[in-house]
């Protein structure tokens, strides 16, 4: 999912960087001082998130969490999905910099959408919206990267449907997750999902 | 590399890698040679530089499986049914040059550094505060969270927990990404709380200062040559 | 009267607090510390110890009652940001109150935020560090410390800011003899106001000349 | 001879575990552990007593030396995953051990991984219950009990396995004398084997009848 430097085409590149940009100022435009250890800590928990593996047939992947993130923070999904990613890209080099605007937007424009979305039906079953908003969200940023890609080059075409079809079991995964952490912070502390 | 002033080293390889990232023209790479090449030299931990250097090159590989046939043009030869085309092995080999110069570049340049100093120069290059706040904040406590994962994960091992492909798996991993959430929330105010008792005000005031050295400003200005140079013979 | 008053640090009059599904934890609890005070609450598990410092220091909304601190009557958050200052407080889990990469720079947070000089923040580091023998710590990062060694840099944070009136949860819970015993001789021997809770009785009689149990949401004297 | 063999539950032969950046913590140290035998370990602060019980369940790699755990040679995670089903693991920080919704469902989550039936489950949830006297805390949210009853709960997670070895770390730590006194009986009056690594060295003595001090990376008798 992470599309790595040297691939994209400028424009891309530059709208993606635009898009994250915006984005992120939208994000920390109404952060207060005592915010700060909030995002700070939920960035770091999807951080570490990401890093615990799932098994999936035979093999195992690593969560994204966008739907999840968006639901929680909104907005603020932009800078903690931009903190996220450049730290893999320094850290684990996945990704790059130069298409970190790309990649943040692709992760980061599903979740603030699901936020819209799917968090005023939260009350009605956590696990359900949940299940639908870690499915979309995934789905959405492969679809995503499909124009990334298609938009540096239509000849992008065939490798782009292969990475979208390829993550639909992991949207399926994603998704089931997604459902039973909502269950679990539905009973444990809902404030979490309404604060 | 390490003496260098990390602001230095991050402006340096932000330029390279937007120059690089945007050039269309194959026969100008040999001049954009010259800066990894000089930078191999410093890599010090090789072990990590392959492993990284996989981790770069696994989406590039995926983009070798398409590209060659797909982009129309001089075909080279048939491989089952598809055509090779010379346009489509040119453009994925321009593709992985372009990663892996960007790639080398800023390995050198900004991933030995450890990520907190990273933002901290980024700080003095004016990204704003709030940014650098919760992204100072945040690499703190991701090693300390990565540890309660990990402890809860031993935890889980030793009361018998093996991962399988089962609903029992997806949901204890569901509880652990939820507690783990749970757990930074409260860690969250916590925190908020200890830094308030002690007179925290929202500035973080940090002991760590950067020095600009001579030795800087020269390495600065030969950059600042070469990349002119490169930009002349792109016009031309 | 005038003089009384004075020397009163810290005083909650008829406070209750409770949680949401847990119930009422304090209720009609008084307190009064004066200067000087070395004060030991002991109290069962769950019996609302940690509660009853968080609400000293304002982090706790009391339902009903009055907090005075330091003569003054404790209404709002902002009386409270002031009265902070003079207060070290110890957490009863050290890595929420260990934010700095650094144990160094972790010690040296509150003094900078006190906008100390320089040299100030430097000097009370080392003595704190000192103080306290761990110096081999002063240079690792805070989230690879053992548990007791983060305890102990936990405890030389509030140190180092020299308040007026140390509130401490459970100062010696999991600290060995060594450790503990550096701690019993800093109370003892400095001339001090402090407030402890804690279940360690032995610690408590030895370093406190008031002893209180904290019982169905009251204080009781030992 | 084979009895002997037999009877021992764990046995640990010149094992050296070390941590990047803190240096060897293990040094060539050897430890048997018969069926009955109630050990405690003693030692300072960050001596290493929390690395030796995670060696033990294969938690961290030993860099030399061998480990047998009911006669079999331990290699490989397999290995260790067998044996986890018969050792009972109490964490030091009882926050780490606690990951369920609720404490029912805490304390059912190792049996539940055992493969048991739910009858089966269920009864040995109540009976730990009971046996801590507990009951009140069955439906809480495990993060919002207190400290020292998280402490409870953790313990109670491991006896609803049924072990038979318990390793506890620090056990005692921050509990309140009732849950103490009721700790102390359940481990004097019930035929078990232990091995419990503590400060506490009075109450080490009451439950224990091997004691060592673990010094500069070795184990000493006390
Ligand atoms: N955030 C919370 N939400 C609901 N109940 C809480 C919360 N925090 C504490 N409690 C409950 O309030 C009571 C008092 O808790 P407190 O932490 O003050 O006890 P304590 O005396 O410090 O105990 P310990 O010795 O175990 O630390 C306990 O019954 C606890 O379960
Ligand atoms: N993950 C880690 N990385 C580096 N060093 C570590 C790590 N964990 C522990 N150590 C170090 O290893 C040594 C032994 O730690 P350990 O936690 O085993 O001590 P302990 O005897 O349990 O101490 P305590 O009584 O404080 O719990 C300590 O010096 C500690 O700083
Ligand atoms: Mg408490
Ligand atoms: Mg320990």
């Amino acid at each position: 999912m992470h599309i790595s430097e040297g691939v994209l085409s400028g424009k891309v590149l530059g709208v993606g960087a635009l898009i994250t940009i915006g984005g992120t100022f939208i994000g920390i435009k109404n952060l207060k001082f005592e915010d700060y250890p909030k995002v700070s800590l939920l960035t770091s928990a999807f951080f570490v998130a990401s890093l615990i593996h799932i098994p999936i047939g035979p093999t195992s992947t690593h969560l994204v969490l966008n739907g999840l993130c968006g639901i929680i923070l909104g907005w603020k999904s932009f800078p903690c999905i931009l903190l996220a990613l450049f730290l893999q890209a320094i850290l684990f080099q996945f990704g790059g910099l130069t298409s970190l605007g790309t990649n943040t937007a692709n992760m980061a424009i599903p979740a603030v959408i699901s936020y819209y979305l799917f968090r005023p039906f939260l009350k009605k079953n956590y696990f359900i919206t949940g299940f639908l908003s870690g499915f979309f969200s995934i789905s959405l940023s492969c679809l995503s990267v499909f124009l990334s890609l298609y938009f540096t080059g239509s000849f992008f075409k065939n490798f782009g449907k292969a990475i979208f079809f390829a993550h639909l079991p992991i949207a399926f995964i994603e998704g089931i997750i997604t459902g039973f952490i909502l269950s679990f912070l539905s009973k444990t502390k809902k404030e979490i999902l309404e604060g | 590399m390490e003496k260098i002033d990390p602001r230095l080293r991050i402006l340096c390889s932000f330029t390279y890698s937007i120059l690089v990232a945007l050039e269309k023209n194959i026969e100008i790479f040999k001049y954009y040679l010259i800066l990894p090449v000089v930078l191999v030299f410093f890599i010090s931990d090789f072990k990590k530089f392959f492993k990284s250097f996989i981790s770069v090159n696994i989406f590039i590989f995926l983009c070798w499986l398409f590209l060659p046939f797909s982009i129309g043009g001089k075909v080279l030869f048939n491989f089952l049914k598809f055509k090779v085309t010379y346009q489509g092995i040119r453009y994925a080999f321009l593709i992985t040059i372009k990663a892996n110069l960007i790639f080398i570049t800023n390995f050198v340049l900004i991933f030995s550094t450890h990520p907190i100093r990273v933002i901290h120069a980024l700080h003095h290059l004016y990204l704003p505060k709030k940014l650098v706040n919760i992204f100072f904040l945040s690499t703190r406590y991701i090693p300390v969270i990565e540890n309660e994962k990990n402890r809860l994960q031993k935890a889980m091992r030793v009361r018998c927990f093996v991962p399988k492909n089962d609903i029992h798996t997806y949901r204890t991993i569901g509880n652990l990404l939820g507690l783990i959430i749970l757990k930074s929330y409260e860690r969250s105010e916590r925190i908020y709380k200890a830094m308030i008792l002690r007179s925290f005000s929202g500035i973080f005031w940090t002991y760590y200062h950067f020095k600009w050295s001579k030795k800087d400003t020269i390495i600065c200005l030969s950059v600042i040559i070469y990349f002119v140079w490169i930009i002349y013979l792109k016009i031309k | 009267m005038d003089n009384i008053s004075e020397n009163q640090i810290i005083e909650l009059k008829d406070i209750n607090v409770s949680y949401p599904g847990t119930g009422i934890v304090l209720n009609n609890l008084s307190l009064v510390i004066y200067k000087g005070d070395r004060i030991g609450i002991k109290g069962a598990n769950g019996s609302g110890k940690t509660t009853l410092l968080y609400t000293i220091v304002g982090l706790i909304k009391v339902e009903k009652g009055e907090i005075k601190i330091f003569g003054k009557k404790m209404e709002k958050e902002s009386d409270f940001v002031e009265v902070r200052k003079k207060i070290g407080f110890l957490f009863q889990d050290s890595d929420d109150q260990l934010f700095s990469p650094t144990v160094e720079e972790d010690i040296a947070f509150g003094p900078l935020n006190l906008r100390l000089s320089r040299e100030n923040v430097e000097e009370r580091v080392n003595k704190t560090i000192k103080l306290l023998g761990i110096e081999k710590l002063k240079h690792r990062f805070s989230h690879t410390l053992s548990y007791g060694e983060k305890r102990v840099v936990a405890i030389a944070t509030i140190l180092s800011m020299e308040p007026e009136i140390y509130l401490l949860d459970e100062p010696t819970t999991g600290l060995d003899e060594k450790i503990s015993k550096k701690i019993e001789k800093f109370l003892i021997e400095n001339d001090l106001t402090y407030c402890i809770a804690s279940h360690d009785l032995s610690f408590i009689k030895k370093v406190c000349n008031k002893i209180y149990i904290l019982e169905k949401g009251k204080l009781y004297p030992f």
